[in-house]
């Protein structure tokens, strides 16, 4: 039991129970997996993952390279530092050899998404966040303080001292002066792992195991940034420092103060940074035998002189150059004698990385500061502030400055004595063999690596780091990083500074993928859009198909039915009696003003102008490439006021495209576009007794085709609720579409229903639509079309306005290549054996002699774009589109099908009733 | 994840606006006397500029007007965003 | 799981001569497989690769390395076919451990008119003599078991399109093999040497202007990918390309989890599990033009959402690294090949997400356009004159998603 | 039968009614009455302002995404040119014959969008938080208080905002999101 009284920030009144490889054990609340496990003389928490070495934690938090775990329970997760992972009670983790495993079941907690506005975000609660934090809150500004330790302090340790009175101390006044603040948002366990523009931070709050949210994204839009991050120790590269019981200084010294943990009885410091001293005089008055080697050439004075007193010896001018052990550290060899050094605790300060995460993010550049002897943030990002330890600030006093003058004033700083500060060593690596010496501890890999890789002909760091693998593990390279940048421009001869390191990316810390799912899970991954009769068709059975982001009932399935005999049913209906189907979902645009003709004249290919009042016309619109992108029908509702009405998919790209051409082509237009898809419900009746259903219903209307011809429509009302008849036909029937306030448009529905069951009304889906129109071959855009076909070649010439002198997309047409022969065409297909149903998107072939299916490559004639099965017709067909169609009516081509080569027969489009007798019923 | 700022509605995020290429394209006045290449150009044909470049975006998510923008498309930063057709 | 042993020499650091007969610009796949091609297929080797940073740190080192063949139209799978057929013997031909990993592709159809677009495509591909095939959900599970193929998403599995012979590589190994090769055979690879403009003499390009000096030459090749536009501007070369950046991201490394790879169009994903263990994922097309290498991230999280929606035992996998590169996309989401208004200027570019899988078969058939001065038959049908005749190879069904 | 009963207005949301009267705590969330609402689309530099606000009783917002109270109902501007402008008592097409009638004159115009949005109220302190869930604009009091709005999303959906008071926000949403919309803010009030 390596514990000690009277040290650390846990609960000892509390005992929680976890399990560790197999083993139960015990922990107190404050522990972390590591801090328990180290408190249990548990050094070694798995293997390597190449070369099958114990592994032991190097660091004790986020910077670990190698104290990975996988949490089975409470729920499996993989991947985690034993160092960051809050021991709860019911815990069961295991080591792992460098991969985790994720659970075969899906995970019921939940993750949350919060959007956070303020005028300051600071990022790290150590002494420089807490101070910039508190400025700014006594400023008045809205402050968002993220940390993401559990609780806040940083690298405090108690042992300093802040306006005369102990760090920890200071800390929980600033902590309470932040809680009673108003406009101040503190978070601990929350770290800021990505930084984007305008001061967009991600930080992800771990809420606590079995709370609900589990974890939380927030994302914070800051008028400034302060990164007060911190700093990473860096290790020094020796042969075997891969062994359990090498530790960072700091990492030793914060197991101590956090946790109550003395990592080890015997210690031997080797270190060219001052700050590992403290760690040395710390641990010896925890109790532990401390010996420090400083490979500088001389010791810094004031330090020397407290181990003095304390009885330290002090080594400096040589250096450790490797490890004895088994599982764990027994001696460090020291100097070029390798002479042995017993210990069970080695600690090593290689200086420190700031942690310029959030500066880079966002394109901050780092340069390499010969002083510092690492990466430091150069020159200035605008809104964003990085002071203490992340701007290579390490003095307390010089810290709590910068972080008060980051918000507010600096004289404002609280005060810390100053420190003595000697020039820091660089050192990356002793002397010794390179293939032991590992740089990337998480990747087994060394400076060998790193020599071949330079041997090899690379040059850049990017290059060495794929090469080696060195820093792209789980910890990104947080203590491996620099040290290889270091080691390779050693190795090329050339300074560290010019070489660079690589960038850092986010996010600063691994998230889970749910949290940044959030609740975009299930339905509401995407909106489910629905129209005011949805119910209607719930209660009736419907199977519905999704269209865009739209439910649309395909069918209504019968007791007993499938699909194909709901659709024949339905089908068999409409064209006998009569149909209803609700047509809501389609775009609706109200298109104002004394320019709307001229408008749409632009935009359709026909002439819409000259349509006159209370009357409809179909029309077809196409981009600048001249290939048709939505097409519907156009009501003139007044003079200066058309209806138009889209695809259901291409609502609102339409009402864009026209938005567009208005705003930014011909703002002179004196028109205006208002989105009506949803204010108005459209109820499709169709059939030959639609008339009758119509008539019923509304009585007082002339529903005759004298009174009321094709394409033409009249207002009325129903119980003083308007509503709009339209003799619209997408069935080739005789039809009338209904339109009314979606406010009444279930009623509507209810009372249509009611008024047609003499007839057997009978409601119909997307799918009996699709089949009706193909029979009249009527093309639906986005299926029967894709963005490569024009009016033309839908045979639909008759559409494209001769008069108009230009209209978008027609200079398209001019291209001799719309003018090509073999362009494809829209045509029908019919199986000669008048049974197969050919699968929609099967291709087309030329009819082989020997009716077999030749080697591939097979020249294809076009495609399938629609395929059903006809009640009218008593026979499947389909509609295609095929090299040079038209030209080719009544040849037969064939369609292979699985193994089999369907023959099948071109025909013209339109199937049922030619002539259009129906429509007028 | 920009932040931009809509004439009319201030800044927005990113999300709520569609983005239009580039900026200040006239429709031709006669497309019939344009030749194909003349076409093509107007059709496919848009700058890309490393740097400065002038462009458009509609607040779909807002007030729906489109505006006109001066980016860095190094830095994605806006110099400038402006209602569109407007010169001032 | 380890990584492979890479040898001990991959290429040289020369400094540039002053003349070369081809100069290649761009130092990433496709200028290396050009070069490669053009010393193993043509003999021609008095050529230059310039790569303005480290080689192959482009889109190369940023892509998410799917390959596949299973385009609609005959022109791309033509050309992606070839390169397939390429990739699968390009481990002994590199005499390289590319990791070439041949573990399928199935691209989820969600809705009706998906369905449609997919069994065109396998139809297609079949009669072009490509391994594709259309399966129901529960073969679909069979092959990934992971995939929620219930009805309890928002947007049910309906079926999906199987390419078997799709697979992966690893990205960095397959631009040092081609660069080796190419160096071996006495190719300048020239790094951190940025092409800033040409000297002109009439309709030819007498040298290229840069960061290490004028380099006379007789043909460029430009292999540029999203800084094409740029180049050509100096040249006053307009082009149809548009640059944007494309993200992509990694997990940890986990335990075999993930038997292929998955694409989506309607739930935006597009995932494998790299040999080591890592999941990859690409991400959208970031919608306006950049070139900053970065991207935004509600296009990140959108992925992830997609991610969990459809792998649901992915919940507690943690984003590890995100980056972007930089794609340049044409209006048909085709690539331009071919010459430009200067004769001995050949550019290759505009291969948007489809980029890397077509690394061999471009190097193939680019190298080849160089060496005969005209178009080599596969890449005839994406020439920059498509545009203005119309005869686009619009292949926005086969891209929608990245990758 | 259907056909002998008179033809009623259904609220959008009737089938969440229950779910959102379920939630307990703060916000709470209820559904605002259906009200007639018309899309103005005029040249605010006309003299049109004026000449509406005399006529409908109050005065019409003179900054984009700000609101005023007018008659039984609101003046909200969306745009430049644009105006949403609701009332309690008028009937449907007689508020868009009114109003346009009021604009014509200034080549203005108004369209009948009644049934096109529904509204939601989100009352209590915590309602800008719930928001906040999905909302990416700048909630705070002091940036969005009493009289402003704001055309935004909600999640996935487009939805336009409207603050009351600091414990009192308004929602509408185009009725086929409405759904979508209130699923996600019940979701989201259990998260808290």
């Amino acid at each position: 039991m390596t514990r000690v009284d009277g040290y650390g920030r846990i609960d000892r009144t509390r005992t929680l129970s976890f399990t560790f490889d197999g083993i139960v054990r015990t922990a107190h609340p404050g522990d972390t997996l590591a801090s328990a496990l180290l408190a249990q003389g548990v050094t070694t928490l798995g293997t390597s993952v190449r070369l099958g070495r114990p592994r032991g934690v190097l660091g004790s938090w986020t910077e670990d390279p190698c104290g990975l775990v996988q949490i089975e329970e409470p729920f499996p997760e993989p991947m985690l530092l034993a160092t960051t992972v809050d021991v709860v009670d019911g815990l069961v983790a295991r080591g792992v050899p460098g991969r985790g495993r994720l659970a075969e079941v899906a995970d019921t907690a939940r993750y949350d998404h919060r959007h956070l506005h303020c005028d300051v975000l600071v990022v790290g609660a150590g002494p420089a966040g807490l101070v910039a934090a508190r400025e700014a809150a006594r400023a008045g500004q809205d402050v968002v303080l993220v940390d993401d330790r559990p609780t806040p302090g940083g690298t405090l340790t108690g042992t300093e001292m802040i306006d005369g009175r102990p760090a920890l101390e200071f800390v929980d006044a600033v902590a309470a002066e932040l809680a009673a603040a108003p406009h101040v948002t503190h978070l601990q366990a929350t770290t800021a792992f990505g930084h984007y523009d305008d001061g967009f931070v991600l930080a992800l709050e771990r809420c606590g195991e079995g709370s609900d949210p589990r974890q939380r994204v927030h994302r914070i839009r800051a008028g400034r940034v302060v990164v007060a991050a911190g700093a990473f120790e860096r290790p020094i590269v020796f042969e075997d420092a891969d062994r359990p019981g090498v530790m960072l200084a700091s990492a030793a010294r914060d197991l101590l103060h956090r946790h109550g943990v003395l990592a080890g009885r015997v210690v031997v410091v080797f270190t060219v940074d001052d700050s590992a001293y403290a760690a040395a005089l710390d641990l010896h008055r925890a109790g532990a035998a401390v010996r420090v080697v400083d490979a500088r050439a001389e010791a810094p004075a004031g330090w020397a002189r407290r181990c003095a007193d304390a009885g330290i010896v002090v080594e400096p001018g040589t250096d450790v150059r490797g490890t004895l052990g088994d599982d764990r550290v027994r001696a460090a060899l020291v100097g070029e004698a390798r002479r042995e050094v017993p210990c069970d605790l080695l600690l090593v300060s290689g200086g420190w990385n700031p942690t310029a995460h959030l500066f880079s993010h966002v394109g901050g550049r780092l340069a390499f500061d010969d002083e510092l002897v690492g990466f430091r943030p150069a020159g200035d990002l605008p809104g964003t502030a990085v002071v203490g330890a992340a701007h290579g600030t390490y003095a307390l006093a010089d810290v709590l400055r910068e972080g008060a003058a980051a918000t507010g004033s600096a004289t404002d700083a609280p005060h810390a004595e100053p420190e003595e500060i000697t020039p820091r060593g660089t050192l990356w690596r002793t002397p010794g063999d390179p293939a032991r010496q590992f740089v990337d501890i998480a990747r087994d890999a060394t400076v060998a690596d790193i020599a071949r890789a330079v041997g090899a002909g690379m040059t850049s760091v990017e290059h060495v780091k794929r090469y080696t693998t060195i820093g792209t593990a789980h910890d990104q390279g947080k203590t491996s990083g620099i040290l290889a940048s270091g080691i390779t421009a050693e190795l090329l001869g050339r300074p560290v500074g010019a070489l660079g390191t690589t960038t850092f990316r986010p996010p600063y810390t691994p998230v889970p993928f749910a949290a940044l799912a959030g609740r975009d899970r299930g339905d509401l991954y995407d909106p489910v859009r629905t129209t005011p009769v949805h119910d209607r068709h719930v209660a009736l059975g419907a199977e519905f198909e999704d269209v865009g982001q739209w439910k649309r009932a395909r069918h209504y399935p019968r007791p007993g039915e499938d699909m194909a005999a709901a659709v024949l049913r339905e089908c068999a209906a409409v064209r006998g009696a009569v149909g209803m189907m609700d047509g809501s979902t389609l775009g609706k645009i109200d298109v104002r003003g004394p320019d709307a003709g001229v408008l749409l004249d632009h935009l359709y290919t026909n002439l819409m102008s000259t349509l006159k009042v209370g009357r409809v016309r179909y029309g077809v619109m196409c981009g600048n490439d001249g290939m048709v992108f939505d097409d519907g029908t156009v009501l003139r509702l007044a003079e200066d006021r058309f209806l138009v009405t889209t695809t259901t998919g291409n609502a609102a790209h339409v009402l864009d495209w026209m938005e567009e051409w208005v705003q930014t082509e011909w703002p002179d237009l004196r028109v205006r576009l208002t989105s009506v898809t949803e204010q108005w419900s459209i109820l499709a009746v169709a059939g030959p007794r639609s008339r009758d259903v119509i008539g019923r219903v509304f009585a007082d209307v002339d529903v005759s085709n004298e009174a009321f011809g094709f394409m033409t429509w009249q207002d009325t009302e129903l119980d003083g609720v308007p509503v709009r008849l339209a003799r619209i036909s997408f069935s080739g029937e005789l039809a009338v579409e209904v339109t009314v306030a979606s406010w009444y448009a279930a009623d509507l529905w209810d009372r249509l229903l009611a008024a047609g069951e003499p007839w057997g009304i009978t409601p119909y889906g997307t799918e009996t639509m699709h089949v009706l129109r193909a029979e009249k071959g009527y093309p639906i855009i986005g299926q029967d079309t894709d963005g490569t076909v024009t009016p033309h070649d839908l045979g639909m010439a008759w559409a494209v306005s001769k008069k108009k002198t230009d209209f978008v997309g027609k200079r398209s047409f001019a291209r001799p290549l719309n003018a090509d022969p073999q362009r494809k065409h829209l045509v029908s297909l019919l199986p000669t054996d008048a049974a197969t149903m050919l699968p929609e998107g099967s291709q087309i072939v030329d009819l082989p002699d020997d009716g077999l299916l030749p080697p591939p490559p097979v020249a294809m004639l076009g495609h399938v774009t629609s395929s059903y099965r006809s009640a009218e017709l008593g026979r499947p067909f389909a509609l295609a589109l095929v090299r040079g169609g038209r030209d080719r009516v009544g040849e037969v081509v064939a369609v292979p099908v699985g193994d089999q080569l369907v023959a099948v027969e071109i025909g013209d489009t339109v199937l049922v009733d030619p002539e259009g007798a129906r429509r007028d019923g | 994840m920009q932040l931009i700022t809509c004439p009319w509605c201030g800044p927005r995020e990113e999300t709520e606006f569609r983005y239009g290429g580039q900026a200040d394209l006239a429709y031709p006045a006669d497309p019939s006397a344009l030749d194909d290449e003349q076409w093509a150009r107007f059709v496919f044909f848009r700058d890309n500029p490393e740097g400065a470049f002038a462009e458009r975006w509609c607040h779909d998510a807002g007030c729906r007007r489109w505006l006109r923008a001066v980016r860095d498309t190094r830095t994605y930063v806006f110099a400038e965003t402006r209602p569109y057709g407007r010169t001032a | 799981m380890s990584t492979p042993e890479h040898p001990d020499f991959l290429w040289r650091t020369p400094e540039p001569k002053r003349h070369y007969d081809v100069v290649i610009v761009g130092g990433g796949g496709h200028g290396l497989a050009t070069a490669h091609y053009l010393a193993r297929n043509h003999g021609i080797t008095n050529v230059a690769v310039l790569e303005r940073g480290w080689l192959a740190g482009g889109n190369m080192a940023r892509n998410t390395t799917l390959i596949r063949s299973n385009y609609l139209w005959d022109e791309s799978a033509a050309i992606y076919e070839h390169s397939l057929k390429l990739w699968e013997g390009l481990e002994e031909d590199l005499d390289y451990p590319i990791l070439f990993s041949q573990r399928g592709v199935l691209n989820l159809a969600h809705t009706e008119q998906d369905v449609r677009d997919s069994v065109r495509r396998v139809e297609a591909n079949r009669l072009n003599g490509i391994d594709a095939e259309w399966l129901g959900p529960d073969e679909v599970a069979k092959i990934c078991p992971i995939v929620n193929v219930s009805d309890g998403i928002r947007y049910p599995v309906q079926g999906a399109t199987y390419q078997p012979r799709a697979g992966i590589a690893k990205h960095d190994y397959v631009a040092w093999g081609f660069a080796r090769r190419a160096d071996e055979a006495g190719i300048d690879i020239i790094q951190n040497c940025e092409v800033t403009d040409f000297v002109v003499d009439g309709d030819r390009v007498t040298s290229v202007r840069t960061s290490r000096g004028d380099i006379a030459c007789g043909t460029v090749a430009l292999c540029a990918a999203g800084h094409t536009s740029v180049l050509l501007d100096r040249l006053g070369v307009r082009t149809p390309l548009q640059s944007h950046p494309l993200q992509a991201l990694v997990s940890e490394l986990l335990e075999p989890v993930h038997p292929t790879i998955v694409m989506s169009n309607a739930v935006h994903v597009y995932v494998s599990q790299a040999h080591k263990g890592e999941l990859v994922m690409g991400a959208g097309v970031d919608g306006y033009n950049g070139y900053g290498r970065r991207g935004a991230f509600h296009v990140i999280e959108r992925q992830m959402a997609a991610a969990v929606e459809l792998f649901p035992v992915f919940a507690r996998a943690h984003l590890l690294r995100s980056w972007a590169g930089i794609v340049d996309v044409t209006p048909d989401a085709s690539p331009v090949v071919g010459h430009t208004p200067y004769e001995n200027v050949l550019v290759n570019a505009g291969w948007g997400t489809g980029g890397f899988k077509a690394t061999p078969g471009i190097g193939w058939a680019f190298a080849d356009t160089v060496a005969h001065g005209r178009p080599h038959p596969l890449v005839a049908p994406f020439a920059l004159d498509r545009f203005v005749t119309g005869a686009l190879v619009d292949e926005h069904g086969a891209a929608g998603v990245a990758h | 039968m259907a056909d002998t009963s008179v033809l009623t207005r259904r609220h959008p949301l009737e089938s969440r009614r229950a779910a959102l009267e379920a939630l307990v705590g703060d916000p709470a969330i209820t559904l605002e009455p259906l009200v007639s609402a018309v899309d103005l689309r005029v040249d605010p530099d006309g003299g049109a302002l004026d000449a509406l606000a005399a006529a409908l009783g109050g005065p019409l917002p003179t900054a984009v995404d700000t609101w005023t109270g007018i008659g039984d109902g609101e003046a909200l501007r969306l745009g430049p040119d644009e105006w949403l402008l609701t009332s309690a008592g008028t009937d449907p097409h007689r508020w868009e014959d009114r109003v346009d009638s009021l604009a014509a004159p200034f080549g203005g115009m108004a369209v009948d969008v009644s049934a096109q949005r529904v509204a939601l109220r989100l009352h209590g302190a915590h309602a800008r938080e719930l928001l906040a869930s999905g909302c990416s604009i700048d909630l705070r009091p002091g940036r969005f208080g009493r009289g402003r709005c704001a055309q935004t999303l909600f999640g996935q959906a487009p939805v336009l905002l409207v603050a009351h008071a600091d414990d009192d926000l308004h929602l509408f949403v185009r009725s086929s999101f409405s759904g979508y919309v209130a699923d996600r803010l019940v979701d989201a009030a259990a998260l808290r």
